[in-house]
């Protein structure tokens, strides 16, 4: 289901003016802190009245200033993830998860266990959130949400406070929200790889506006938005098919610019999958390089150079149909005597592309 | 037991009675007004206040002519609940749980609303966002916040209930078996040569049975809390 | 009136063993009472230590006026903290109580404007001409026998009461009585109420109260039986 | 003012001094209390509980009656008083405050800890580990967080205070200039036939007072909880 | 100044049992959701009192339950930041700040200034908490901490809610804190990349107890915490020296396995730093490559190889009196036929070297 906001709101100095229109899935709303991510969050949420403007999720229209149209918060179907928690303090942990169904007259614990395994807050459910850590509160404040059996999932940095093994078990089953039960996501991040699993589409916000809207892969192979990101971040989102899994634990998929051997990735053979490639894991080489522990080398042809601030050169490469992005010094550039047109190798390890990074397509 | 002779008895029993009914019946209405004052933003919410302070501010025996002048079988309300209703609160026990209501609300409102000005509304935003309409909100985040402010305001007023006497004689005069409650019964000790000593016993009678109400919601109370903050 | 209530219990007791019916007291100050009445209280007799409560109540035409009678009456006194010493001595325009207060001291009076036992004692004081030089002094509670808690606890050294309250407080005697003359003859009228539920019954207490068993018993406890 | 005759504002003058002072006098104490219960863990704490909420139970006549045979010039602590700093309470001013005081202080209190109860230890904690003794933290964490129960406590009990009238007719009696508050000049009122009208013209104006004394409090509350919610 | 901690405490169901000794630095207390992080900052702190234990800090006891001793919380002169905030709803955020100089009754305004830029913060002094976004609230805490002129620094997750370019602002200053104030710091951090960092010592903690203790350097360069850290983050941190900057903008630095080129550093020639080479960014090659974009080619040898679950090896390599680690695939491990002690080259990118992964050392 799609969402289209157009908020405006004055909270004290803050001017609140934010206008985007997403498509079905994961929309990232990106943006320093204090830029109005979370004041648009609670807009769509309904815990904040704007004081001009609209929003509607797929067919329903939440807030109408013009036509007086507020659904009622409690009506809205949401699963939040607050920024800071908000467990319920009298309620043990497993009275909050199933505090949804309490509300809404349904006492089944349909899914209550597949969520608490996924969470890893099983030894917790007969405690008070007073006796658990930051983390396990967050976790379950994440179960609570999905248990809502929401309509929508509105996601505040749920993942802030957690351990990278822990956030690589509950990310994939995030996609799998997304893809599979088709519930729209509103998700806030400051964590560039959560963003580029994630998202369908970014919103990158600035001051209370919105600087850039787009799709995730459009936006995040774009040169301009590394300062946004951040170098270390910057990298392109692509789209390729899984094509086999050979026997050493290589995958090995297809993409327009040819192929990609990436460590073993769990996915059917013949699915979608969303690969994101760093700019700065990628090397470029003149000729073809060998006897290198780099598996994949692949042809390309350089679209544009940019500098940047410092040394460095944002290469923006054509790879088949797909756009790369590599990071090298200035030096080397000046060495390889790149420039726009050149044709050359695109050299990349396939350990670089990371597990995390590496999403369920939107296809599948 | 002999401690207490036979009427004695009689009015300590009459005076729990009275004390749990005014308690007990004016809980809803308490917790109503105090969620009034705490969240309601209305015109003349500053006239409801002053108006459920109004007992707290009158001298008793003002409340209680005011009650018999309101209440009474002549009463313009009186005589409707006695004509159409058949209730008749005039010198019954009815009355005087009406007394010790009205005397003990202010107390009761005010512990409660205290309470709920304490219920951080972002928990109850976020019952909101899971599905919760304002009442269920109200009875499965509020209410269990609020539970000990709730337990201090039923005890208060359960106490001076117990105590009340200004506004009961007054109203309900001093019937022994129908409103002679304990600190009537006292009054009427003290007023007869001699009747120091019986007075003294129901003063202890009193206040062991309000100390056992207080021990009790303490214990309660803290339960609560502990239930509350998860330690 | 509050400050029959002992008398009117055994008064009740004797009756109820005689007649077999049964009698509810209800003590309280005369004006609640009287107010109480007025709003519809099921009383059947009314017993005012004040005439004005009975005139008022008269006027709202709640009491059958055939029924009112005086049942007793009562002697002012000055009462002195302490047991007994000496005898009590009939008060004389002479007597001088600012003297015996001594500088500071107070009297214990029920309330002068509003409480009967504290009219009657400041129109006393007025008969002996000293009102206006003690009413500064004058502590007045809110009934008869909270001024005569003052004096037992010798708050006061000092106060004026009705002869009934004096009798049976052991911490207090009486250093004098004021005559008859010197205020408004202290009189309890009762009567039967217009509402009453059994007015045969209540009538014949009455008759009985009034009459020589029933005067015994008042007399006892100090009350004046009336002398026409 | 035409209104009221000079005696009853004599009568009016002196309620408000009484309770001012009654109210004043007692907050320390009342927040020292509140503070001993809501935090202290020291046994016989239920005891001091029990002791406090005494004047809510008993009858107001009894709770005088007690204050005359303690603070009396006869009595233990009034003998001090009087032999050792010159203080007499028995019938001044001054008695009426304390019986007032100590009739309002239960009310006091049970507000200022149920606040209490309701501050977050874990703010008193992180000003602790920046620096602040406990004393500190008290003046400048809790003290501020609870100023909305302790504002609320205050009124209560000067609203109490300018209503007592059993406990201080009892102990210090009905003297005017000195003791006659307005409840007192109220019931004198209404203690003769045709006194209604006077007693009517005190009532509105205690109410009055006491109204404005209740507005002005949810003013401050108001002002000093948007202070702490930053709101 | 050193720490040494040694605390047994139960709570609940969870039984806390660390024992520790750290020098001076920033000891950074790693581990999973619900390992116990918070509860041992908590016991330095003041706050928890072990049923059990002894807790020095350079030399003073602050806990010994042998002796009975436990020096109030207000007296241990700490800047706690807590993972959950906790600023004070009634006073402003300029009130806030300058709260521990209130009650200790130094009044000056000293370094409020530098704190309030480095936060960027400036612009919200006058606002009560209430009205702050939850980034801006972490900076006044971070704030909060800094000015109480601490003797000692407790950071729980302190960055966890800020965004990567925030982040990098604040980090140096945390590094001059520990290097020029010497201000001891305990820090609880899920993020590897700051741990690398910030970290002299490193404590891994497991379910109450510690799994692994020791110096930054060596603890990150063992392959065997890449299970504790992610492959992901796996990776060796060598110590090297500034050699010279180049006009194009790459800096040199001498380490003991040859030169490294990175993209410009700003650190004065001589400076030591610390350098941490992420085990996913080596390639190896059997010869030395050519016409490539990687900057550094260095010769190594291979000290092991260690297969883990998945498709990958770490590859643990000697390069002068360095450790380095290199992840590839087993694929890659066997068409190179590496084993140990075959000699090779390491192809690094220098823009692989992430300006957050580069600190100050710790004798500079
Ligand atoms: N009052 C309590 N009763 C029972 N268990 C508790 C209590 N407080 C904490 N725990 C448990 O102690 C363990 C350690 O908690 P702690 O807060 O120290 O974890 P942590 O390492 O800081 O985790 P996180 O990274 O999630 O903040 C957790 O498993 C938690 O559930
Ligand atoms: N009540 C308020 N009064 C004034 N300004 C406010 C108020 N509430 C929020 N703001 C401001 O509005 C801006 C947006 O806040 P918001 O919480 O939406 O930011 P955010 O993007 O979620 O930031 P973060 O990543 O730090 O959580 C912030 O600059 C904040 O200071
Ligand atoms: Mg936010
Ligand atoms: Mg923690």
């Amino acid at each position: 289901m799609s969402l289209s906001v157009d908020v405006r709101h004055t909270l004290g100095d803050f001017r609140l003016d934010v206008q985007f229109d997403a498509p079905d899935g994961v929309t990232v709303l990106f943006g320093r802190s204090g830029s109005g991510k979370t004041s648009v969050v609670n807009a769509v949420a309904g815990l904040l009245a704007p004081s001009q403007g609209r929003i509607v999720v797929g067919e329903q229209v939440l807030f109408d200033s013009a036509a007086c149209v507020s659904v009622p918060v409690h009506k809205r179907r949401l699963g939040y993830v607050f920024q800071e928690g908000r467990l319920f303090p009298h309620l043990t942990v497993r009275q909050n998860l199933l505090y949804a169904r309490r509300v809404s007259g349904n006492r089944s614990q349909d899914g209550l266990e597949r969520v608490v395994d996924l969470l890893g807050i099983g030894t917790l459910l007969n405690r008070k959130p007073g006796a658990l850590s930051g983390g396990e509160a967050q976790r379950v404040a994440i179960g609570r949400a999905l248990l809502a059996d929401p309509l929508m999932l509105l996601m505040d940095e749920p993942l802030a406070a957690l351990d990278g093994a822990r956030k690589a078990e509950i990310l994939p089953y995030l996609e799998r929200l997304r893809t599979e039960a088709g519930v729209p996501i509103l998700y806030v991040s400051h964590n560039v790889s959560e963003v580029a699993r994630l998202a369908t589409h970014v919103v990158v916000m600035e001051e209370g506006r919105v600087l850039k809207a787009g799709p995730a892969s459009a936006l995040l192979s774009d040169p301009g938005m590394v300062r946004v990101m951040g170098v270390r971040d910057a990298g392109a989102v692509i789209e390729a098919r899984v094509l086999r899994h050979a026997a050493d634990g290589v995958t090995e998929l297809q993409f327009s610019g040819g192929v990609l051997c990436l460590p073993e990735v769990e996915a059917d053979i013949g699915s979608e999958l969303r690969v994101r490639i760093l700019a700065q894991d990628v090397m470029l080489a003149v000729e073809r390089p060998s006897g290198i522990s780099a598996l994949n080398i692949l042809p390309v042809e350089v679209l544009s150079l940019r500098r940047g601030e410092g040394p460095g050169v944002i290469v923006q490469l054509r790879a088949g149909t797909n756009m790369l992005l590599a990071r090298i010094t200035r030096r080397s550039a000046d060495a390889l005597d790149l420039r726009e047109g050149s044709s050359c190798f695109a050299v990349l390890k396939s350990v670089a592309v990371a597990q995390t990074d590496i999403g369920l397509g939107l296809q599948s | 037991m002999d401690f207490l002779g036979p009427e004695e008895w009689q009015a300590v029993a009459l005076s729990l009675k009275v004390a749990f009914w005014a308690t007990l019946t004016s809980l809803p209405f308490g917790l109503g007004v105090a969620m009034l004052l705490a969240r309601g933003r209305f015109p003349g919410r500053q006239v409801l206040n002053g108006i459920v302070h109004l007992p707290l501010i009158l001298p008793p025996v003002v409340t209680g002519y005011l009650l018999l002048l309101t209440f009474g079988r002549r009463g313009p309300v009186g005589g409707v609940l006695d004509q159409w209703f058949g209730i008749v609160l005039a010198f019954r026990w009815t009355g005087a749980a009406l007394a010790a209501a009205i005397m003990a609300f202010p107390l009761m409102v005010r512990a409660m609303r205290l309470a709920i000005e304490a219920v951080d509304p972002k928990l109850e935003q976020a019952a909101g966002t899971l599905g919760a309409s304002r009442w269920k909100v109200f009875v499965t985040v509020t209410l269990p916040l609020i539970a000990p402010g709730v337990i201090a305001g039923a005890v208060l007023a359960f106490a001076k209930a117990m105590g009340e006497f200004g506004a009961t004689i007054t109203f309900v005069s001093n019937i022994p078996g129908q409103t002679r409650t304990v600190p009537s019964a006292i009054y009427a000790f003290l007023q007869v040569p001699g009747g120091e000593e019986s007075a003294v016993r129901l003063v202890i009678v009193s206040v062991t049975m309000a100390m056992l109400a207080l021990l009790l919601s303490e214990w309660f109370a803290r339960r609560v809390a502990r239930r509350i903050s998860g330690r | 009136a509050a400050s029959t209530g002992d008398a009117l219990t055994e008064a009740a007791q004797v009756w109820e063993a005689e007649t077999g019916n049964q009698v509810t007291l209800a003590p309280a100050g005369s004006s609640a009472l009287a107010r109480q009445i007025a709003a519809g209280a099921p009383v059947d007799i009314f017993l005012s230590a004040n005439p004005e409560w009975m005139d008022w109540l008269d006027g709202q035409g709640m009491i059958d006026p055939e029924t009112r009678r005086i049942l007793m009456g009562n002697a002012l006194v000055l009462i002195r903290t302490g047991p007994a010493w000496g005898k009590a001595v009939d008060i004389t325009p002479d007597f001088d109580i600012a003297a015996r207060l001594g500088p500071d001291a107070r009297l214990a009076m029920a309330l002068v404007e509003a409480v009967p036992a504290g009219i009657y004692g400041k129109a006393a004081l007025e008969w002996l001409g000293q009102w206006d030089a003690l009413a500064p002094r004058v502590a007045q509670a809110d009934n008869v026998r909270a001024a005569l808690a003052l004096v037992a606890l010798g708050e006061a050294p000092y106060g004026i009461v009705y002869a009934t309250d004096a009798v049976a407080e052991r911490r207090v005697h009486v250093a004098a009585t004021f005559p008859e003359e010197s205020h408004p003859p202290i009189l309890y009228p009762g009567a039967v109420t217009r509402d009453a539920a059994e007015p045969e019954a209540a009538e014949a207490f009455l008759d009985w109260l009034a009459g020589p068993e029933g005067g015994a018993i008042l007399q006892q406890h100090g009350f004046v039986l009336p002398s026409e």
